[in-house]
């Protein structure tokens, strides 16, 4: 395989090459192979170790450029990274190999969700606001959740003793939500009268039940 | 006896089902038994390490002297096994009781052959005494040369590997996602609970009021004083108008932010209510 | 894609396919991507998932066949096996991996080897049955290589003294063995016709004996 050396292993010569193709073949398929199986990138060291160290490393950059490019149309791609090389798959068929990831994304806590509601249909309101429409001490966590999320931020401060932050909905919210404005939130009124029917028919149901 | 097994059991090699080498003995391979019946004792170890069993060694026995399974002379064979486990036994070497069993077996087997046998039984094909033995023997060949075909196939890690190629997908966190509906509900789980009567009337208008609130106060967030006319876009229409001027009250009842007028019809200018600035 | 379904999406095809080779090509791809990239073999259901169950599993399995060819004359292969569809890469190039390897595979002993043959044909069997066929006691350590290796199990017991375990062969054993189902293992060495002739020998045989 050492009669290699001088050529140059470039794709479209592969086929020029008259006996010399047939070792650059088979050694642009092992070097496939042990990419392809490799559960981590391969070093230049370990490319040389699967030709027993007869091919040097300029050769072998250039089959893995050849390899490269025999790769570019297709699923995968060579990458060369830090530590090695290694096939990776490409990212724009990320999104249908993610189908195959039945993974449900995280939910928030109720405190979260609660949280933001307020903020949504009462802003600009305090930490103290929120804690007195809950009924508990909100955790510093669950602002810093929504803030961190780019969906509420600290738009002044009420001017009362500690200068409590006024949060408020960001644009983000808005957008990542689908909304235009905030009166396209849905409409509490409808949901209360649902309430209201709820607790009526709770009010009603012991005396049912008695 | 022992001349008799020796000399009519004929010891050709026969190369199916043959262990490659038996064993290595003083660095020189053992491919055959050996044909006197002396056996170093560190050879006999060795010997009996290469079979699986008695059922192993009668085959390899039965196989080498190339004899027809089907018609085993039972009297030579017998001899020559009960050799072998003889001298194990001289050479006291550890004997799995399974060989004691099959030699037993044999020679139940041969002493039977030797009693005539009366008439009725001879009718029955099942009474050969050695059918047994060569089921056993046939079943148990069908299942090595089966273990070896399957080590045989290609074997991944042994013959191949799997190809995992690394995803290339970026780490994105997958973040929680919140509908309206998740809105709604968390709404409706306050009002459950706090039972809030007053506050939880909300109505559009009153909600685009505390949009445009928010709006402004983030207008104002430098902290300086802006002109009360830049609170309101000319273009946007009454609607817009009243609503920016409500949000303005609002703040101001709020104390939220700060008018002041230097002089009546001087101009009037809005600020964040900031107590630095007081 | 459905549109592509009357077409036979064979290799030689696809340049000539005109609109259609794109969404095709494209189809290959994910395919491509999603097999390179599997921790396990890819069973049709999940294939499917990756375009959102809008392609037949005839049409998907016409795509794995143009897969195939297209792999036919690389460093590794698709194969088909019992859980599913898998890359591996070629046995002609193993002796070169082997030089990236620390160690060599294990080897399996012939106690292994005639225990695994007789629960892969005789399953399910318990440890009695095995040490009956072999005519030796099975060691311990030859079991627990089995189902370390994960290639057999217990799935159940049989209903005598002890409840001793039934051992079987697993998914995992057709699959690294390149088996599609057990009706794939390598055909017995025909006893049953030797058995016959046991029959009419042992006819023969007492006439001779005498």
């Amino acid at each position: 395989m050492s009669d290699l050396t001088p050529r140059m292993p470039i794709e479209s010569e592969v086929s020029a090459a008259a006996e010399d193709s047939i070792d650059f073949e088979l050694a642009l398929r092992v070097l496939e192979a042990a990419l392809l199986a490799a559960a981590e990138p391969l070093a230049m060291a370990e490319l040389r170790k699967l030709f027993d160290d007869q091919l040097d490393a300029d050769l072998i950059r250039r089959l893995l450029e050849a390899l490269r490019e025999r790769w570019s149309d297709r699923g995968a791609e060579l990458a060369q990274l830090a530590t090695g090389w290694r096939f990776r798959t490409r990212a724009e068929y990320q999104p249908y190999l993610d189908r195959l990831r039945e993974q449900k994304p995280p939910k928030y806590s109720r405190a979260v969700l609660e949280t933001l509601a307020i903020i949504a249909y009462r802003q600009p309101v305090t930490r103290g606001d929120i804690e007195d429409i809950r009924g508990v001490a909100v955790s510093p966590n669950v602002l810093k959740t929504l803030e961190s999320r780019g969906w509420v931020d600290i738009v002044g401060h009420r001017d009362t003793p500690g200068r409590p932050g006024l949060y408020a909905t960001t644009r983000r919210f808005l957008d990542e939500l689908g909304l235009r404005s905030l009166t396209e939130l849905p409409p509490l009124a409808e949901i209360e009268k649902v309430m209201d029917l709820v607790d009526t028919a709770t009010q009603a149901a012991p005396a049912a039940a008695q | 006896m022992a001349e008799l097994a020796t000399a009519q059991l004929d010891l050709r090699p026969h190369d199916e089902g043959l262990p490659p080498a038996l064993a290595k003995i003083y660095g020189e391979s053992l491919f055959e038994l050996p044909r006197d019946l002396y056996i170093p004792p560190d050879a006999l170890q060795v010997f009996l390490e290469a079979f699986e069993g008695p059922l192993d060694l009668l085959l390899y026995l039965i196989r080498k002297a190339n004899i027809n399974v089907l018609d085993i002379p039972m009297a030579p064979l017998t001899a020559q096994y009960l050799k072998y486990v003889e001298a194990m036994r001289r050479s006291n070497l550890e004997l799995a009781a399974e060989y004691l069993l099959i030699a037993a077996m044999l020679l139940e087997i041969k002493s039977r052959m030797l009693l005539p046998r009366p008439p009725a039984e001879a009718e029955d094909d099942s009474l050969d005494p050695r059918a047994e033995l060569v089921r056993r023997l046939l079943e148990y060949e069908q299942m090595k040369v089966a273990g070896a075909r399957l080590d045989a196939l290609p074997r991944v890690e042994r013959d191949y590997e799997w190809v995992t190629v690394w995803v290339a997908e970026k780490v994105v966190e997958r973040l929680p996602e919140v509908s309206l509906h998740d809105l709604q509900v968390a709404w409706l789980g306050l009002v459950r609970k706090a039972k809030l009567t007053q506050h939880h009337t909300i109505k559009r208008e009153e909600l685009s009021v505390r949009e445009r609130m928010t709006s402004i106060m983030r207008q104002l967030g430098g902290g300086a004083f802006q002109p009360f006319e830049a609170l309101f876009e000319r273009d946007a229409g009454v609607p817009m108008l009243v609503v920016s001027f409500l949000a303005v009250l609002e703040l101001v009842k709020e104390r939220l932010v700060v008018v002041s007028q230097v002089a009546p019809l001087e101009p009037i200018y809005v600020r964040l209510n900031t107590s630095d600035a007081d």
